[in-house]
């Protein structure tokens, strides 16, 4: 069950000049939120703006043994973005969650491979201390536009995450596109792999292309516009397969944002 | 206190009713709410067959609102007889059907076809939405169209009768009028405005289908007027809609004219405003000692205004 | 970069003015403004006579929208022409003069009396006022009406002629076609919607007008739909208005298919605004590489919305 | 010429749960300002709420001569009010003016009686300064619903002014109505006197029926509400008394905020 929560900020990161991670005092949601999941935030006292927005849970933040809340890791793209970039710690932002189909995380023998394209890293977080308990192998291959923009590295790493990097003007990590290095290690490996990929949809259409291509299982986080999180507007709708080569709408909101690739028809098919 | 209206010869527990198209079919919300508390629930926007709507995207926000164009995407009638009502009935929902056709004779067979269905308690005639092409809104903008769909349909059902009015019109009192005379039981109104938003950047509209519905706080007043209008052309009652997302806002409808209401877009805002607005309208008849929610339909004071100086 | 453009025989330098009833005679405005570089100022609605208004309130805020009813308190005609008219042209202001009537023959009395005026560039002729009972809106609200008012207007002056069309109708498209064929030069929109807001404490109406008319950003969607609607309609010249507080807005009214736009509430909010609007517009064109702001014009491209797939 | 300045806020004082002195870094404003004058504050990114409040100037605020901005006293009572309440160092207030005609103050041998209700103190802290600069004689009569809504005493007291107070409850000074005392006053006093009042409607009211009852002059600030404060609008207008006994709407932001109260018609005549 969805709770909302009027969320003290706690504390605001900010890791770029668009990039932050804002703490909220949430624990209750943050206790019932599985990898994947996301939570519909809200922050301003008027009708303008109106609508929540959708974020994944970033980490599950802990004092010890208590959960005291979650973090959201944020990008400045428009106006609730810039609230979150803005937010001082004692602000109070509407937190309702947590909502949406979680990761299905693996267990050994199965490597877990996931593939962030930038804020798309926002749900592996929680996705790597699940794998973790799990004891499964992780890689992180993770892209970005600069190097400056691929943040948390240290927090990865030292949770035993191998990471490969990317970047579109290289520098760091390999120049280019995240799915550069993906592909390269499918066709290297011999284990078997669980990819679970989290980024912009054009990126998600090439994973799963990749992903298609080497028979690997891939399961796929996605970003449609949503107007209430919870099923009740149609808003969020994204073309799955159905029996037969035909295909319908479903609510990416209930059924997602966690997809298997292969059910998802892309834009360009 | 006593919170019940009648509709016809419905009776509501409260006037609090979900708006159709924005609470699914119901069950969606089943694990954050108690839906028996509702006044009622209008379904989503049902034609005899499934649709898929349009493309994304389909919803814009604008300032305190939101566009939508949906397409009215849907599992068809028959779909929501067998897989959803069992189960609003077993959650001891309040069950008023939003039917949507392309001619006269869709709406007549949806009418006859829930009429025969456990678990219905009203039926809303969608002439008004915005987004289809075909019938709807062609019969709502005039009063003749109004008065076919609404006739023809009380002729196949025992069931309450309440066309959901547009406000795209001039007159929306004389639609209402019309409705009135062909027997319906209620009008609820207002569907959403036409309206449409353009990316600058790319110069294309912002919705799939270039137009849409323009819903939510942004439209209140506007629709408070309509209600007002119709409360006082009509007798029947007049369920109101646009914008309400408190328990002020309610009570404006109320107060205007309207025996019920329904919220729709604050409901993606906050799942949880039902019992918001509830405890929100106790209180407020717990402070103007007001017995009966329906003694306050229609009670707004147009004559008492205190008179400032006029000019001579 | 070219920002004029032109309103049949009128070339303004700029698209940019001044919404009527928004920015009192102008002159209020010159101490914080140089209104030469206004493409235009719309002056407050002017009766023949002079006229006190409603008694206050004569406002109330809604969310993102105000509602008014100051029912053209105004100075009249002749004092315009005698007080407002000679201090708008050592200004070098271009003046819309905002005409009501409430017959026939007051709009063509007032056109003829303008016309003899010096620094008068155009008349808009206010059928769509919705805060006084008597004439306005009773003719902008039909074809009929519409047509009548704009053929008689045309006969008795030179200037330019510019019906302000209501968005209370159904068809606003039909309303600027009847104008077009009458002879207008131009038609703007939208006025605002008749609304209205109710005190739940004291159950009276907010506005002692008990009804009055919603402006502001809430309403932008609706007229831009209206704006595209007429756009397609006529070959006339479209200005469009309703909720304009940014670059951003007024280019999308422009793309949309209005050539020249009002900014009617926004000049509230923001005194200072022109400036704004004017460099946003421009760097609009500098980035997306448009030399003359009338080839923006109507350039919304409703065919190539990049495909999603499709139902089957 | 009225400025607009984004005005950081320097400091929010809290005076009780509803009232608070706001400062504002708006140095060209104040330096412009003359006592009595308005402006026009606004405190949101979005639409809503969408339009300006008008706010009297409280204080000219200085650091040694340097004028660094203004201050606001604001009572708590809608969505405006709140912000202001809420704001904190830092935030960003939108503020238009100097707007509107001031007070004319007088000079000796004329006496200068401030009548004061609640919030409608706002105006007489830049007269004061104003007036003593003239070396006018100086009393302030200030009521409020109860003695803790009595605020800036020590301020006009060390400045010289005479204070006259009372309260609805009686819990200071006088029981009842400031209306009282001034009577009483006028009743008593033989010096030539200006009275300059801001409050509720129904005292400006009643201050004026008093006024002219003792033939003694008076300038009132009035309280309308204002959609633009440049007089753009038309909403703030206030019957005004015409030559043959006729009337006519004015616009109090232009006209106004300060009326000769001689010249305005009130509601219950
Ligand atoms: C399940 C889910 C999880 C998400 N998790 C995160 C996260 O962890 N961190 C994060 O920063 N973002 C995340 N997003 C995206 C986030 O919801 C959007 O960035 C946010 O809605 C933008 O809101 P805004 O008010 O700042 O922008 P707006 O002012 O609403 O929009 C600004 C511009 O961006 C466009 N836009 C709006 N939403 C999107 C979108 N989803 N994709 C592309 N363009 C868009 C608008 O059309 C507009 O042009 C997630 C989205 C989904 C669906
Ligand atoms: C020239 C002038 C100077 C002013 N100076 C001050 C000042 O120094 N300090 C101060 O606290 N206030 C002052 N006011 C009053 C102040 O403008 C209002 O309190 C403010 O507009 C309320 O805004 P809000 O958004 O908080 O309330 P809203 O949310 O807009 O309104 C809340 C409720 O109060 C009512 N309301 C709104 N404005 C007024 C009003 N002017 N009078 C009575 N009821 C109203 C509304 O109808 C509504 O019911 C002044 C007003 C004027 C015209
Ligand atoms: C996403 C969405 C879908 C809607 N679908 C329907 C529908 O299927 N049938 C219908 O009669 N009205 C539909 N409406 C209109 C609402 O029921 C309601 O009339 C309108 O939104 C105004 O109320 P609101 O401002 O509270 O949302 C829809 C509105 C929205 C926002
Ligand atoms: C206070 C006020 C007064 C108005 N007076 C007039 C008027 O006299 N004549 C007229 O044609 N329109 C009048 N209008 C309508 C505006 O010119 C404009 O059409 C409308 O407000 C929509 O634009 P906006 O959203 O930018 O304000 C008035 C609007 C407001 C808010
Ligand atoms: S976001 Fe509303 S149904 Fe998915
Ligand atoms: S407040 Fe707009 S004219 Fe006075």
């Amino acid at each position: 069950m969805p709770r909302d929560v009027e969320a003290r900020v706690l504390q605001n990161t900010r890791l770029s000049p668009d990039y932050n991670v804002i703490t909220l005092a949430a624990p209750e949601i943050a206790a019932a939120t599985r990898p994947g999941q996301f939570v519909m935030v809200r922050s301003s006292h008027g009708s303008d703006p109106l609508l929540r927005r959708p974020f994944s849970v970033f980490e599950i933040v802990r004092s010890g043994n208590r959960i005291e809340g979650l973090s959201l890791l944020s990008k400045r793209i428009g106006v609730t973005t810039r609230l979150l970039f803005d937010a001082v710690e004692g602000d109070v932002i509407s937190c309702l969650g947590p909502l949406g189909r979680p990761f299905d995380p693996v267990s050994p023998p199965s490597e877990a491979w996931m593939v962030a394209g930038g804020v798309g890293l926002a749900p592996f977080a929680t996705l790597t201390e699940a794998l973790l308990e799990r004891g499964a192998k992780t890689t992180l291959f993770y892209g970005a536009r600069t190097g400056a923009e691929l943040f948390y590295l240290d927090w990865f790493a030292s949770r035993g995450v191998r990471l490969v990097l990317s970047t579109e003007d290289g520098s760091k990590g390999e120049r280019g596109r995240v799915t550069l290095p993906l592909e390269q290690a499918l066709r290297e490996t011999s284990s078997e792999v669980m990819i679970y990929a989290c980024g912009p949809e054009r990126m998600l259409e090439a994973v799963s292309h990749v992903a298609g291509k080497f028979k690997t299982p891939a399961q796929v986080s996605v970003e449609r516009v949503m107007g209430c999180g919870m099923g009740g507007c149609y808003s969020c709708v994204i073309p799955v397969r159905e029996a037969g080569g035909r295909h319908h709408y479903v609510r990416s909101c209930l059924a997602g944002p966690v997809f298997t690739a292969s059910d998802l028809v892309w834009d360009h098919e | 206190m006593d919170l019940s209206v009648e509709i016809g010869t419905l009776r509501l527990s409260n006037p609090l009713i979900a708006a159709s198209g924005c609470y699914g079919y119901g069950v969606e919300y089943a694990d954050a709410v108690d839906l028996s508390t509702l006044g009622a629930i209008a379904s989503k926007g049902l034609f005899l067959a499934p649709r898929e709507g349009h493309p994304p995207p389909r919803i814009v926000e604008t300032p305190s609102g939101m566009l939508n164009a949906i397409g009215l995407q849907g599992i068809g009638v028959h779909r929501y007889i067998a897989e959803k009502l069992p189960e609003l009935r077993r959650l001891g929902a309040t069950n008023i059907v939003n039917i949507c056709g392309s001619t006269l004779d869709e709406y007549v067979e949806l009418a006859r076809i829930l009429s025969d269905a456990e678990g219905v308690h009203a039926l809303e005639i969608n002439i008004s939405c915005p987004n289809i092409k075909e019938g709807g809104i062609t019969f709502g903008c005039s009063m003749h169209g109004t008065f076919d769909v609404v006739s023809a349909v009380k002729k196949v059902t025992h069931l309450p009768v309440i066309p959901k009015l547009t406000p795209n019109v001039t007159d929306v009192a004389s639609i209402a009028k019309a409705a009135e005379d062909a027997g319906a039981d209620a009008v609820s109104l207002v569907n959403t405005f036409l309206a449409m938003a353009i990316d600058v950047e790319t110069r294309r509209p912002k919705l799939s289908n270039i137009v849409g519905g323009l819903s939510g706080p942004a439209i209140r007043p506007i629709a408070v007027r309509m209600v007002y209008e119709c409360r006082r052309t009509v007798k029947i009652p007049v369920i109101g809609m646009g914008g309400i997302a408190s328990a002020v806002d309610a009570l404006e409808f109320i107060i205007a004219g309207a025996t019920a209401v329904q919220v729709g877009t604050a409901n993606f805002v906050d799942p949880f405003i039902w019992s918001k607005l509830t405890a929100g309208i106790e209180d407020y008849m717990r402070r103007h000692g007001v017995r009966r929610i329906a003694d306050l339909v229609g009670s707004v004071d147009t004559s008492t205004r205190e008179k400032e100086w006029v000019s001579s």
